[in-house]
């Protein structure tokens, strides 16, 4: 595999950039602040729809167009770049996926088309706890006549409030911890006793936490095999981390050319601050720091397409490296405007947001260095 | 002694006669703090009662000369009245910018009269004051400012604009330095004024920061007159003043810093820990992040222990300089690092901005993370606390 | 109590301060690496003993001066500055502490005056693992006749070469890793089992490995409590790491004063290289670093006189930070020198040595944030 | 294609006749690496008779032109000829710094006359080449540096003295920055001279390094006389070749360095945590260190990731240029960390430098991690390289 773009990506990366040039502009993420629909703008995620780009990673006989991670890369780190909100790594990656992976034709046939297309959003409703660990489930999937009943309490549900299904991660037996005994399954929020509270994130995208009272649901509704739904949940958990280190490669490096650009113009003391030896050293070492970010998030995702051996390990190498390289540029980016950088009019301070979030999402550093020795065996 | 506790009786006997009783002990009426100032409100009547028995004998600021509204007391009493406070629980509340940095320099800088003016306004809490000092323009190089202050007869005519101007919407005078030689090298054009923030031609409009609203403002002179009288030290001097007022703000947020390194949040970090990752007791299960929390903790002792060696060392008549440089920045940098840690820990709450799902404390968590990255800026940035520390600690040559 | 130096101490350190320029140069260090003996220059050790420092932290009545660790830190800090080699840490504060702490009236009689006066040398031997873990003691004392055989291997134990007596921590109940069961003895090196493999480590100073194969000793050699040896242990370690700390300490600051002279002289591109901004930069965080360090082994010495509650605790943090100090000051000091930082003829490397091998002794900072978590309870 | 197929043919043919079998293979004869020069030895006579054969046919410098010692060889055909001698375990093993960077030098700036001659006993491994760059007083300063050569009819005087000369004490020649012009400002008064080792005046004195004795040297010129011939490229511009061969250099640190950053290490970083944690398998007990191991390995996967990214580019047409230094800088830098917890972890055996009871790969460790100190120092301090990439690469303004 190479580590550059073919000539097509060039074209979809093009393309993503006029999309976003065309369609939006930072502000009016604060906009959305104030958004008690869908929170995010609906125009938008028809035309990404028209553009094919919610049907990149499906196979052609559900409506997609068999390309994969290294194609959706490419238009997420655009979209991250210009902090567009749209529903894509819930809907294609983390719903969408669960059930390209591990759904049966049915399913697949009921949602897949309905994706591609943009006229469903789906979402994975899988964290329990404060911080994300997949595996740490008590919410609890009891047989119950030909079906199960759910009970427990998901949070931080991406895009949760505006999923026309959710596929939850439930305990069918084990503890709390336990890889084995999860089970997945495809719910629609209408479903009786399901109750989804819309939370706005601090970066201005929505999450729901998401309560199940003795919520009923066929065996139809089962995504891949009873009690071993931790080998979907591994790979749409594995390739989550990978699609939001696009996104979040599209801000670092924004973050770094909005900075670098300051550094340029900004005068004190009768000389340009990007003159000052302490910040262009500083500049210099997070330059590095973004291109490794920029190696890994490439790697990953084609790893991810060749289905190659490592490609879980690379996804928490690449979901630590962003994590901390987004904390980095969130951090630098801020110190390095001074006084403005903390005003909420300038648009720095917008990027360290969704950074952060993006950081804590699908597992934080110190979470997938962790995963990643256990992976390696130590 | 003998004298000290006839002054220890004296004060006794004064608490009894004078104190409400409601203004002692847990429970009391009083507020935490008073900033003084014409829109100064009390919760109680006992408690303004309470503070203009304290007006009336310069307890507000004991140490200060009786001409300029203070008690006169040597540092020795000064304790003693303290204790005997302490003691009863009760408290003499003022505090302001006017009391901990405008004093001072006015002390070194200002004409007799000026002193007994405003040193006595300040005492008595009937003048809240704010600081006019950054600019849009001048940040870091804050003696590039641009307000200009020209002379007009017995007055100066200012015109500009200011930034990060604490309470400006709140406060009753500014203290600003304004441009009064635009022809002079940058640092000796400069003038320390005083001004009332009633003056026509004056505006305020507060600042939205990250962590939304805040008490900064932008303050905006438009052809605003201040009389001569109301300049403090020679015109084209101010920079003086300026130099000895950053040194007291520094030892000041050095001083104070407890609260934004994390001490005065409501859970510690290690509560927050145990809670979050749900282990009560025993070994924290998150080995990343329990090593983190370690260096945190060590990191504030280390600190906590370099300020007590700092003070021990100015009780033995070693005086604070540039050192306060390395208070400012370590403790801005820590206290971010802490706020840091505290939102990850805090976890999948902590990220949510506004929901019906949401504790408040988790909320406060992530604003004053927010509002901490502000720390390693605001009151010279950590470069140039880092540049004070090589240029005048170590003594490395300049650029 | 006060972090300033008492007008005492200030005697003490200028004493300190003479000795060492009046009887030592740094590149005497460079000749210990042929020595064959006791690896210390003598003379200054009988020197040491005429000012009376190795009575400092000792009873009157066994010879000593009945001062504190804030005194000896005095000392130490200008020794660790001077670069100076002398068993002081290994005798006084390991060897002669355990005695001190849990020693017979008998062991005592015996051995602290000679302690004080330098007529013998003591250590302590408590390592066997790759790194520092007091409690991974394998080693074994069973009961034989009215005494104890003890079985095993000690490594690193300073000054083992040179001592005429040794400490050894022994397991007489419990399994490796285990806090009880462990029990000290006072073991001389010509009794018939005991084998000493001497060591020049990397810094000049000398360690030993000790071998004790079927080694008889009396009841009489027990010091401290059969199976509670930990209650001694861990206060002796405790002051030994904050010994350790205080000539770390010196060494740190000779490094600093050394190099911020070399950036003041030292000529690039027509300027001084100090006054690069970032190199001036990166030495004022590394002069606030000193400071800290500075702080917390004046207050963790002081503490210890004091009997503190905390003292433990606040031992673990102070060779933790002086352990991290070292290492950035060894990194700095280096690379600020460039080129010639790294010749054997420069002392910057030297320093940077001596600092290393202290960062490991008595447990490393990894070493004492676990040790300081468990303290703390968590 | 068919040229190529032919191409491979004759090289198979050739290879069959030519090769002794005991070149070939595992336990072949061949040493790893053969430096040149009037000292080279030869463990197997039929080592160098192989070797005699390679040059003969151009092919220890494939690539370059026939009039230079070469082969003349295209790309491609250079790659056939690879894989076949891969393909039987052999291999071309002539490596020096004149064949990495005064070549690439000489190509560019040398007259037909000095290419002919040098370039020819470079291929033929006749001559090992040494560089005289760094002096005492000229270290990151480079073009600073005051080694004079003073014009004496058809010769030049050198007098000065140059500092980490690697394997200066064993090699023939010695490519030299010396000063022709005090006067010109710095970078226009230097010229590049080639000097025979064997030359009058000239005597070489070995550095002993922090981690013991090293290939370095420092060499002293007395008075040496130096054909004017030997001049490369024009009087007093010999910056220009000087920057030429510290971007090879820089290139050549970057894409060999796979071995300072712990790969070639003995045992992996993770088998030695294993053994000195006696901790056959499972997980790691002691926390801290596995993470600090996760880092450095998640460290190590992002950086090689960068260099296939680099290579892909390069492929695709887009050479390296000022990225080399970020390269050099990284690499360095983790080469150091890996070493530090190498050596952290190895714990007592690796603090012991002589005695009966330590094992020689725990020394190894050490020498290995205090050598790793010169790795951010020498070729370019990461403090040059980290103004490179501000300067070359993001376009920060000088200071």
């Amino acid at each position: 595999m190479s580590l550059i773009l073919n000539e097509e990506q060039v074209q979809l990366q093009d393309s993503a950039k006029a999309f976003v040039a065309d369609n939006w502009a930072v502000g009016e993420l604060r906009k959305l602040r104030k958004d008690t629909g869908k929170g995010y703008p609906e125009a938008l995620w028809r035309k990404a729809a028209e553009l094919g780009w919610l049907a990149i990673p499906f196979p052609e006989e559900y409506g997609g167009l068999g390309l994969g991670f290294a194609e959706l890369g490419v238009v997420l780190e655009e979209l991250g770049r210009g902090l567009v909100v749209l529903p894509i790594v819930s809907s294609v990656v983390l719903g969408g996926g669960a059930l390209r992976l591990g759904g049966t034709d049915a399913q697949k046939q009921t949602w897949l088309p309905k994706v591609c297309d943009g006229s469903a959003v789906l979402t994975l409703a899988c964290q329990e706890t404060s911080r994300h660990d997949p595996y740490a489930v008590r919410s609890t999937a009891t047989p119950a006549g030909d079906g199960y009943v759910l009970k427990g309490r998901k949070v931080l549900v991406p895009d949760g409030h505006a999923a026309d299904a959710v596929v939850v991660v439930a305990r069918t037996s084990g503890a709390a911890g336990d890889r084995s005994g999860l089970t997945l399954f495809i719910v629609e929020p209408a479903t009786p006793g399901v109750k989804v509270h819309r939370n706005l994130l601090l970066d201005s995208r929505v999450a729901a936490n998401i309560d199940l009272q003795d919520v009923r649901v066929g065996a139809d509704a089962v995504v891949g095999k009873v009690d071993q739904g931790a080998d979907v949940l591994d790979q749409v958990l594995a390739e989550a981390a990978a699609a939001l280190s696009a996104d979040m490669l599209g801000g670092i490096q924004q973050t770094f050319d909005i900075t670098l650009e300051y550094l340029k113009v900004r005068e004190q003391f009768g000389a340009k601050i990007g003159s000052f030896q302490g910040l262009k050293h500083r500049a210099a070492r997070w330059f590095c720091e973004k291109e490794l970010s920029k190696s890994i998030v490439l790697q990953t995702l084609r790893a991810l397409d060749d289905k190659a051996d490592n490609a879980l390990q690379l996804a928490s190498v690449c979901k630590a490296r962003l994590s901390d390289t987004a904390r980095l540029s969130g951090k630098e980016g801020i110190q390095m405007h001074g006084g403005i950088g903390v005003t909420d009019e300038h648009d720095i301070g917008l990027y360290m947001k969704r950074g952060r979030v993006s950081e804590m999402l699908f597992g934080d550093a110190a979470f997938h260095r962790n995963r990643f020795a256990e992976l390696r065996g130590y | 002694m003998a004298d000290l506790e006839t002054f220890r009786a004296e004060v006794r006997q004064w608490l009894g006669e004078t104190c409400p009783p409601n203004c002692q002990g847990k429970g009391s009426v009083l507020p935490d703090m008073v900033w003084g100032g014409r829109r100064q409100t009390w919760g109680h009547p006992d408690a303004k009662l309470w503070f203009d028995r304290l007006v009336e004998k310069g307890y507000t600021v004991p140490t200060w000369p009786k001409d300029y509204g203070g008690a006169g007391l040597s540092p020795a009493e000064n304790k003693v009245l303290q204790e005997e406070m302490a003691r009863i629980g009760t408290r003499s509340m003022l505090f302001n910018f006017g009391i901990a940095m405008l004093a001072p320099a006015l002390m070194e800088f200002a004409t007799e009269e000026q002193k007994r003016l405003h040193l006595t306004r300040i005492a008595r809490g009937e003048i809240r004051w704010c600081q006019g000092y950054s600019e849009p323009g001048a940040g870091s190089d804050l003696a590039s400012l641009r307000t200009r202050a020209v002379r007009d007869g017995d007055d100066y005519v200012v015109n500009g604009q200011k930034i990060w101007t604490s309470d400006a919407n709140v406060s009753d005078w500014i203290f600003c330095l304004v441009r009064t030689d635009p022809a002079a090298p940058k640092h000796l054009g400069i003038s320390f004024l005083l001004i009332d923030m009633e003056s026509p031609g004056i505006s305020t409009s507060p600042i939205e920061l990250i962590s939304g609203s805040s008490p900064f403002c932008q303050t905006f002179f438009d052809n605003v007159r201040v009389p001569v009288s109301q300049r403090v030290h020679t015109e084209n001097r101010g920079w003086d003043v300026a130099k000895a007022l950053l040194l007291h703000e520094r030892t000041m947020l050095a001083d104070g810093g407890r609260g934004s390194a994390g001490g005065s949040a409501r859970r510690s970090l290690l509560q927050v820990a145990r809670e979050t990752m749900a282990a009560p007791e025993g070994r924290l299960p998150d080995a990343a992040t329990r090593d983190e929390l370690v260096q945190w903790e060590m990191d504030r002792v280390c600190y906590e222990a370099t300020l007590k060696r700092t003070m021990d060392a100015a009780k033995a008549g070693k005086g604070m300089g540039p050192e306060g440089s390395m208070f400012k920045l370590y403790l801005s940098e820590m206290g971010q690092r802490g706020a840091d840690l505290r939102q990850r820990m805090a976890g999948h709450e902590a990220l949510v901005w506004t929901g019906d799902d949401c504790p408040d404390e988790e909320r406060q968590i992530t604003r004053e993370w927010l509002y901490g990255k502000a720390s390693t800026i605001l009151g010279g940035t950590s470069e140039i606390q880092l540049n004070i520390i090589s240029k005048r600690v170590l003594g490395l040559p300049g650029d």
